[in-house]
């Protein structure tokens, strides 16, 4: 009995390492000499030469962008949710968010192909298929899980500060201005960066909407590929190219981001991450 | 005080605003969803289910004794420090994108291969890195149960004259029941909806119904995937709608149990 | 019997008690009495080790001895879990396992791995609760009232025939009338075990015990 | 000429004693395909009768392009991979490869329906790629930004028409990617703006193909020769194939499925 608890313990729990030490692995040969600078910017002798570099650039735009506006979305929702608690309807409300949530993100990112890019094209020209595009659609898909946090983290505050700012004046605005925000403030960070992982970690959606364009994109409406994608699209290349072995450094890369990204929120005191 | 104002009016405009922008998404594909159903029937896409469904139940019944068995392993002999090692071990792997792990596993694939040749990319290979993908929900459910056993509990069945054993298994494990099934309704809902793994693992297009392990396999988000980019009528565009409308009540159902539970369960 | 010698006690760096000496005999209610947050209690649970699962900044010196028909010898050099088969511990609540009644007065034979025929009947009998429970014996057992809740976490007791129990103030949670039944049963099972009652009653203590120690304030408290 | 394939015509008819899918009553077991994306349809409808006259055998089709099928095959991973372009003397020699040629193909640059240029010179196709050219209305078309869609470097159509389209031009790197033949027919669909390169066996009323230089990729034009930029299209075995490999390469030669399903999906049969 205990020593398959052992065994089973130990084979989990050193899946992590695994992984790190395939990726490491695959990708050595590339990042030893002067093939760490062609892994990064490209410049192969073939007629595409693939680099991480665009797709490093790929994923800070949409990741970034994409918290943005969810940062946005969720914020004002959970405190337009907060302003109207103890109305019948915020449970409803709240188990709304829950079911979007988990909405698959494949079906946002077809809803996107379908009902997004068509006014994108409209709007900007072009295929619609850009880092806009994925970033507005990977908003929609991190926004619920998001609000659910911040909710949840405002439902916490002591009900005694609404009646103490309501005594001295205030209304549910000055209380959410002035006492919930600052007084959550390291939960909406945890929150934000969660978000961030997620977004960050994502495939679908970018690999459906933006376009997945090799070029370091400059604009919002550029096309672009993220890390995540660049192994989508290659993983089934020649085993022994270097293109097929960019995509465990892209796989380094994005798991490196996790694991600060993990050690960051550990720091800040908050050890639920989920 | 009037910016305190403008502040809670622009958040009921978005709330309001987000709200309609989600239930039209969500009407949007009930509506298709429905037609595709009434006018094309499922035949075409019942591999898919089936694959799904498959897929689901193997990934999520290897992770269960794995995941269960690892965390009472930290409950009953890790040291402090083990436990903690293992506490971030699993928060990395929850968080690790999931093409990542996919990534893993056809790596593993290739480095198999090589010494047995049977072992191709199939549904046996898609259901160990899903399974690897949601052991950490199993783990980190049954630690929380574990935690949220009383105290006073055990301080009982110690005075009776249990074992740390007996304890965890008669004690522990019966009280962490609630939270072990939100994990696995959680671990339900996120193998059924992730498009990457599979997508490295063993998925294909068109295969048919499951018929062994070591098949390749189809599945509704593959099939959602696959299809919005090489749909050629409105038939096939339709028959994306179905997919999708069934794979959202899929895990609707098992993200609103897993929430139901924590909710009534927590005593 | 219980013979403890020079003990002291505590946690942290901080004594409780300081060089107690005493024996208890089978036979006999010796009461502990002493002022709340003295370490009453955490005699008892030092007694069958309980304080080990609870707090790991514990320490203990002296010696405390049991001698029963199954074990002799200082508590340390015995498996805790054995130990606690020999010595009950009543709670100041009854805190009923989430399990049926029957499952709670038979859990420590369960855990010890030793079933007897119609133990969980003679357990029950022999804490006066049988006549009501023999037809609930399914029944969750938090569905029971506090005054029988607090006879069940004695039948889960005795269903271990350990010849030393500690009652860590049994009745501080019940009315009058289930206090009386208690008190009754203790007096009972005093003439074949030696029992330990740890108590701020004083009238309570006159009624059921043989004799009384006090635990005293310690002058210099720091290790 | 015609007679020698009347002779092969007779020889396979001979052979196998009926023209459809019936020679596969003897064998069971899955078959996996992948590769080439523009072989996919044509694959897809020759697996359908195989299924339906012998339910026991399975066959998964999957895409990647023409590197991935030539790749997969000669590591094992597939049992037929899928190629649109010839397999070099390399990777014959290092896995024992052989291949099949079973049609013909052009590679089409294509458009959307909606737009009105339906010729471009040869220059001005190179110069859209690699991204010189940036407004339709420069070419004659409607003032409109060019979309340019591309595959990735396992893609055979891609290599193909980037050798002998593009003469080994650049296309430039802020085109979009997309991963099979149908995927780029659907993003030109869905595209007004778009140009890319097609299968010609995928035009249809929702991808629109060009003359190049006033040659339209049709059957005549690609068996002339003036239509250049043409490839066959293979499917290979690591070895000599047998069994149930052997038996679904000789039905893809077969004149049932050269005639009734490859010319029916806009391919030129090879016999």
């Amino acid at each position: 009995m205990r020593s398959f608890l052992t065994l089973s313990a130990i084979v989990t729990a050193s899946i992590v390492v695994g992984i790190a030490l395939f990726l490491l692995y695959f990708s050595l040969p590339l990042l030893e000499g002067s093939g760490l600078e062609k892994t990064i910017v490209g410049g192969g002798d073939g007629d595409l030469s693939y680099g991480v570099l665009p797709a490093l650039v790929g994923t800070l735009w949409i990741s970034l962008l994409s918290t943005l506006f969810a940062l946005f979305i969720s914020l004002f929702t959970s405190m337009g949710l907060e302003s109207l608690s103890g109305k019948r309807y915020t449970r409803f409300v709240e188990s709304f968010y829950e079911i979007l949530s988990s909405i698959p993100t494949v079906v946002y990112a077809f809803l996107g192909i379908v009902l997004l890019l068509p006014h994108m094209r409209a709007l900007f020209g072009g295929s619609g298929m850009s880092i806009l595009s994925a970033s507005i659609v990977l908003s929609l898909v991190i926004s619920p899980t998001m609000i659910l946090y911040f909710r949840e983290s405002f439902s916490t505050v002591p009900r005694e500060y609404r009646v103490v700012v309501y005594s001295l004046g205030g209304d549910e605005g000055s209380y959410i201005r002035r006492v919930l925000l600052p007084f959550r403030a390291k939960s909406l960070k945890v929150g934000t960066i969660m978000g961030f992982a997620r977004a960050s970690g994502d495939t679908m959606v970018s690999l459906m909407l933006a376009g997945n364009s090799l070029e370091i994109p400059i604009s919002p409406l550029d096309g672009a590929r993220t890390l995540t994608t660049h192994i989508a699209l290659l993983f089934a290349e020649d085993f022994d190219s270097a293109e097929f072995r960019s995509i465990f450094v892209a796989g380094l890369i994005l798991m490196s981001v996790t694991i600060s990204i993990i050690v960051s929120i550990r720091k800040m005191g908050a050890k639920d991450v989920g | 005080m009037s910016g305190d104002r403008l502040l809670l009016h622009i958040s009921r405009v978005v709330v309001v605003a987000i709200t309609a922008i989600y239930l039209s998404i969500l009407f949007h594909i009930i509506i298709k969803g429905i037609d595709a159903i009434v006018s094309l029937g499922v035949s075409d896409i019942t591999p898919a289910i089936w694959g799904s469904l498959t897929l689901v139940l193997l990934s999520v019944t290897m992770a269960i004794p794995l995941g269960v068995s690892s965390a009472i392993y930290m409950e009953l002999y890790g040291s402090p420090k083990i436990v903690e090692i293992f506490d971030i071990s699993f928060e990395i792997l929850a968080s690790i994108p999931s093409i990542v792990i996919g990534l893993f596993g056809f790596a593993t694939l290739i480095a198999l291969h090589r010494y047995i040749p049977s072992f191709r990319a199939s549904l046996l290979l898609a259901s160990i890195s899903l399974c690897i993908l949601v052991l950490p929900y199993i783990v980190k459910a049954t630690r929380l149960g574990f935690s949220e056993t009383p105290s006073d509990h055990k301080a009982v069945a110690y005075s009776l004259g249990a074992t740390k054993e007996d304890v965890l298994f008669r004690i522990m494990l019966p009280s962490a029941r609630g939270q072990i099934k939100k994990g696995i309704f959680l671990a339900i809902a996120r193998s059924a909806e992730d498009t990457a793994v599979i997508m490295l693992t063993g998925a294909v297009a068109s295969y048919g119904f499951v018929d062994g392990l070591l098949s390749p396999f189809e599945a509704l988000p593959f099939y959602i995937y696959y299809t919005s980019a090489v749909y050629s009528d409105p038939g096939e565009l339709l028959s994306i709608y179905e997919a999708a409308l069934i794979l959202i009540c899929l895990s609707a159902i098992f993200i609103r149990l897993s929430s139901g539970i924590s909710r009534g369960g927590a005593k | 019997m219980i013979k403890v010698s020079n003990l002291s006690y505590g946690y942290g760096r901080k004594y409780l008690v300081r060089d107690l000496n005493a024996t208890f005999r089978r036979g006999e209610i010796t009461a502990i009495t002493g002022r709340s947050g003295i370490g009453k209690s955490t005699f008892l649970k030092s007694i069958n080790r309980l304080h080990e699962v609870e707090r790991s900044d514990f320490f203990r010196e002296g010696r405390i001895e049991i001698e029963t028909s199954t074990l002799s010898g200082d508590v340390s050099s015995i498996e805790p879990h054995i130990l606690r088969r020999s010595v009950g511990y009543i709670f100041q609540s009854p805190i009923p396992l989430p399990m049926s009644v029957e499952k709670n007065v038979s859990f420590a034979m369960d855990v010890a791995g030793c079933t007897r025929e119609g133990a969980v009947r003679d357990a029950l009998q022999s804490a006066h609760l049988w006549a009501e429970v023999k037809d609930r014996l399914d029944e969750d057992a938090s569905r029971l009232s506090l005054g029988q809740q607090q006879r069940l976490a004695i039948a889960r007791v005795l269903v271990m025939e350990s010849e030393i129990i500690l009652f860590d103030e049994p009745t501080s949670s019940l009315d009058p009338n289930s206090t009386r039944m208690i008190e009754e049963l203790m007096v009972e099972l005093s003439k074949e075990k030696t029992i330990l009652l740890v108590s701020h009653d004083m009238e309570q203590i006159g009624r059921v015990a043989d004799d009384v120690i006090a635990l005293e304030e310690v002058s210099s408290n720091i290790r | 000429m015609k007679k020698t394939f009347l002779a092969v015509f007779t020889a396979i008819v001979a052979l196998y004693g009926s023209e459809n899918a019936d020679i596969f009553t003897k064998y069971e077991g899955t078959l996996r395909i992948a590769g080439g994306t523009a072989h996919i349809p044509t694959m897809k409808a020759v697996a359908k009768e195989i299924e339906k006259s012998n339910p026991r055998i399975k066959v998964a089709i999957a895409g990647g392009g023409s590197g991935v099928g030539i790749k997969k095959v000669g590591e094992g991973l597939v049992d037929i991979g899928n190629a649109g372009r010839a397999v070099t003397d390399k990777e014959k020699s290092r896995y024992g490869l052989v291949p099949f040629k079973w049609a013909i193909d052009a590679i089409a640059v294509a458009v959307n329906p909606s737009n009105p240029v339906s010729n471009l010179e040869r220059e001005k196709v190179i110069d859209i790629f690699a991204g010189r050219i940036k407004n339709w209305k420069e070419v004659g078309g409607k003032d409109a930004p060019i979309d340019i869609y591309t595959r990735d470097s396992a893609s055979g159509t891609r290599k193909v028409f980037w050798k002998k389209m593009l003469s080994k031009g650049e296309i430039t790197p802020s085109a979009n990617f997309v991963n099979s033949n149908g995927a780029m027919k659907r993003a030109i669909a869905n595209d007004p703006n778009a140009i890319g390169f097609v299968s010609a066996g995928f035009l249809d009323d929702s991808v629109k193909g060009i003359s190049v230089d006033g040659i339209y990729p049709d059957k005549k034009h690609i068996l002339s020769g003036e239509y250049g930029c043409k490839r066959g299209l293979y499917s290979i075995t690591k070895g000599q194939p047998e069994g149930l490999k052997k038996a679904f390469i000789d039905y893809m030669l077969s004149p049932h499925v050269q005639h009734d399903i490859v010319a029916k999906k806009g391919f030129i049969p090879v016999r």
